[in-house]
């Protein structure tokens, strides 16, 4: 019978192999998994590609995992905030790679990768330089550029609340990413604030339905990551 | 004739057939018609999520006549029910579902199934008919795992499991698996690997109402 | 101020024009936004493309406006049914063009059309006959079809309650084109089983957002097709 | 220096030139920043809805200190508020509203124009500096009308203004209009026509001022 639940954010990220890509949802702190990924920086895989619209804040969540050293590569919008820290200095270096998406392409390519659709065309980034290399197009006398889906194996991602089918929806603008990269990865891990019966979630307002997730933890108070930066908190915490 | 009739499963048995094989926690897509019946087979201690392409994750039973609402069908245009734990979705996020390889299962009818896996089951090509596809080429494009349930053969008593279709395509290499009233056939590596014979049915006369050449498993030797 | 109710479905409708692409929500008569049909029937333009699931029952709602021979073709998936009478009529006589669409490529391409993709890359139809003379390419060693956006003049779409905004909800499975059509459309016109003020849906349950919706009015006992096609009724009514 | 400084208008003034032309009903996205003012001086009698790329449409006020909630943010990250009539969606549905053309009004600040309407203001192309485009590159790609507002010259008195942009560009033939301290520009068939001037700045003045040829409107002369 179906029960997507797991009982601790250990156990819910064990089998995440050195060299997997992991998309990391969140807008900044927004709908950033912060335990799903400290529970990644003491499981300690390596060489990971992280797909994520930032690059992470102070010494905490994203950062923390960087800061590890886990990272080989990030896609990703907008690495540079003005209190990351950490990727800036090991980018500098070359000692992490990026990849810079425009925001809607990188949230296209994803639900792409979720939808089966290996590539499609669009206007942003044409005549700069990061569609420099890329293949272009012309439709209706119009010139596109050729974007080609991202997939993941695994995804992890923030939700508001949860069912046992996996069934989720999500708190306010915390929703961002979540939903396309619940599609896009081949095992999708969600840290829920609570887990509730199914049946409590109106039909008509599920947000990701349980077939995109496979496993669910209960985080009830989740950190703000913001506090964590502002207190100048450092994961593994001291 | 009169032996012929008598041969084999069931449509009932087909159902239950296909239902053995779909595992605990499955989403399945059941296609419209005989692979509707899969639904009231499903062994006990088995949670199977249903998905209907117009929107649906986790459709139930058939309405109960009275409590009909037209804006709750399945693909048949059915009036069927909603699970606690459904979830209702637009067309494009549906089939997203299907393309994107998250749906496990899709139980479909078949015209003709070539050995190869090909499947055709949306045009019989007649020139006078009204051409309709629906969902049917997405789902052999986007489901991992094709199970056809189908009779043997046509009312003609023709074979449907042919060499080559002579049925316009729905999908090349797609079947998995074909349940049919005589025998359990595994599409492998191209062959036609027969998994099990109906009660009464030999090897030899499955061959005989099949237009390709079949194969022995060790299960059916 | 933002205020997109109107009064009446001829006004709804009055600009529709000789020539232009309409698409029709619904999946059979679920989500049929048939009293919208209805009054476009009694406005009378002519030669339009008709993008729609299916092609109608009986004698009223799309069957109706195609009787009429309002419509010059239809971008369909499905134009059979038990019931309908009128597309196979005026199809064999080749008084109406048809393109065959997969279900799933149809909504794909509309809703490419209302995101500005104008083309994406699908598995579907590949090496069968709807996939004749388009174009393949490879994407890790898989083929795939070019599949080209769906655009319209005119959306005409039935919901089940919306608000001033053009905020929208709709009923179990009679959803299913009707938010991807909304978008893809330079004027959608909906029908609302009630308008309800402004702050009345949960802002985390809106499924369609009002900046793709321009005129909504309200129908707030929506004739059921099955029914009308049950009794044989016939639009115009007699 | 001294008169320089006085010249033109203020911050607030070239908010209130931006939100002059937006009209009643509009959907808009204002960037991070000094486009962010625009919201506080529309015109009386209008209403304009506001759409944030992070997913919410209908956004409303900075959040009152003591009621921020982190999990409602605008682009910039701020602290804000929904209106009622509010929707929120994932980030690929916000980006199916900006490149889909559904948007009708961008607001975003500059590094430079082009006398042809090209935009750069994601990178100033300084080798160590870390690249980060956000969501520049989709709003200008998808958004008809994309306002620009700035300052005339940089805080060195180079012109931002230019007859080529010298940093990587956003977006080529992109802006519709220009807000500066000294000036309204429309851009118009890759021309740069001056609109209207700042109180005590002439034509000349603005044309020295400007790293491109300016063009007299008849309101301008």
């Amino acid at each position: 019978m179906i029960n997507k639940i797991v009982s601790n954010t250990a156990e819910a990220v064990a089998d995440i192999f050195d060299g997997a890509t992991i998309m990391i949802s969140g807008f900044g702190e927004a709908g950033s998994p912060v335990e799903l990924i400290h529970a990644l920086v003491d499981q300690g895989a390596r060489n990971l590609t992280v797909v994520s619209n930032n690059a992470g804040s102070g010494h905490v969540g994203l950062a923390a995992l960087i800061e590890n050293r886990q990272v080989g590569k990030i896609i990703c919008s907008f690495p540079r905030t003005s209190i990351s820290v950490v990727f800036p200095e090991l980018y500098r270096n070359g000692e992490i790679e990026l990849e810079l998406v425009p925001q809607g392409t990188l949230a296209e390519r994803i639900r792409a990768g979720g939808s089966g659709i290996p590539a499609f065309y669009t206007r942003t980034s044409v005549n700069t330089q990061l569609a420099e290399n890329k293949e272009l197009r012309s439709f209706n006398n119009k010139e596109y550029v050729l974007e080609k889906a991202i997939v993941a194996d695994f995804a992890l991602v923030k939700c508001h609340e949860a069912d046992k089918y996996g069934n989720l929806i999500y708190n306010k603008t915390a929703r961002n990413f979540g939903p396309v990269m619940c599609m896009a990865a081949k095992t999708t891990i969600v840290q829920a604030r609570k887990i509730i019966e199914v049946g409590e979630i109106d039909p008509e307002c599920v947000v990701t339905p349980g077939i995109f997730v496979h496993r669910v933890v209960e985080i009830s108070n989740p950190a703000d990551e913001s506090k964590l930066v502002a207190e100048e908190r450092r994961y593994p915490w001291k | 004739m009169e032996i012929k009739e008598k041969l084999g499963w069931s449509v009932n048995e087909m159902a239950q057939n296909v239902a053995r094989d779909i595992q605990d926690g499955a989403y399945v897509n059941l296609g419209i018609g005989m692979p509707e019946l899969v639904a009231g087979f499903i062994p006990e201690g088995r949670e199977v999520i249903y998905h209907t392409e117009n929107g649906l994750l986790g459709m139930g039973a058939v309405a109960v006549p009275g409590t009909e609402d037209p804006e709750l069908v399945n693909a048949g245009k059915k009036y069927v029910t909603a699970i606690p734990g459904a979830a209702y979705f637009h067309h494009a996020d549906s089939f997203a579902m299907i393309r994107g390889g998250h749906i496990d299962i899709c139980v479909l009818g078949a015209y003709q199934v070539s050995e190869e896996g090909d499947l055709a089951n949306w045009s019989t090509g007649v020139v006078d008919a009204i051409p309709a596809v629906g969902g049917a080429m997405d789902l052999v494009a986007g489901v991992e795992t094709i199970f056809v349930i189908t009779k043997h053969c046509t009312k003609n008593g023709d074979p449907k499991i042919v060499k080559k279709c002579t049925y316009p395509l729905t999908g090349k290499n797609v079947v998995s698996s074909i349940y049919s009233d005589l025998a359990i056939i595994d599409v492998i590596d191209k062959r036609l690997v027969v998994r099990e014979l109906a009660p009464g049915v030999s090897f030899e006369i499955l061959q005989q109402q099949t237009g390709a050449t079949l194969h022995k498993s060790k299960l059916s030797e």
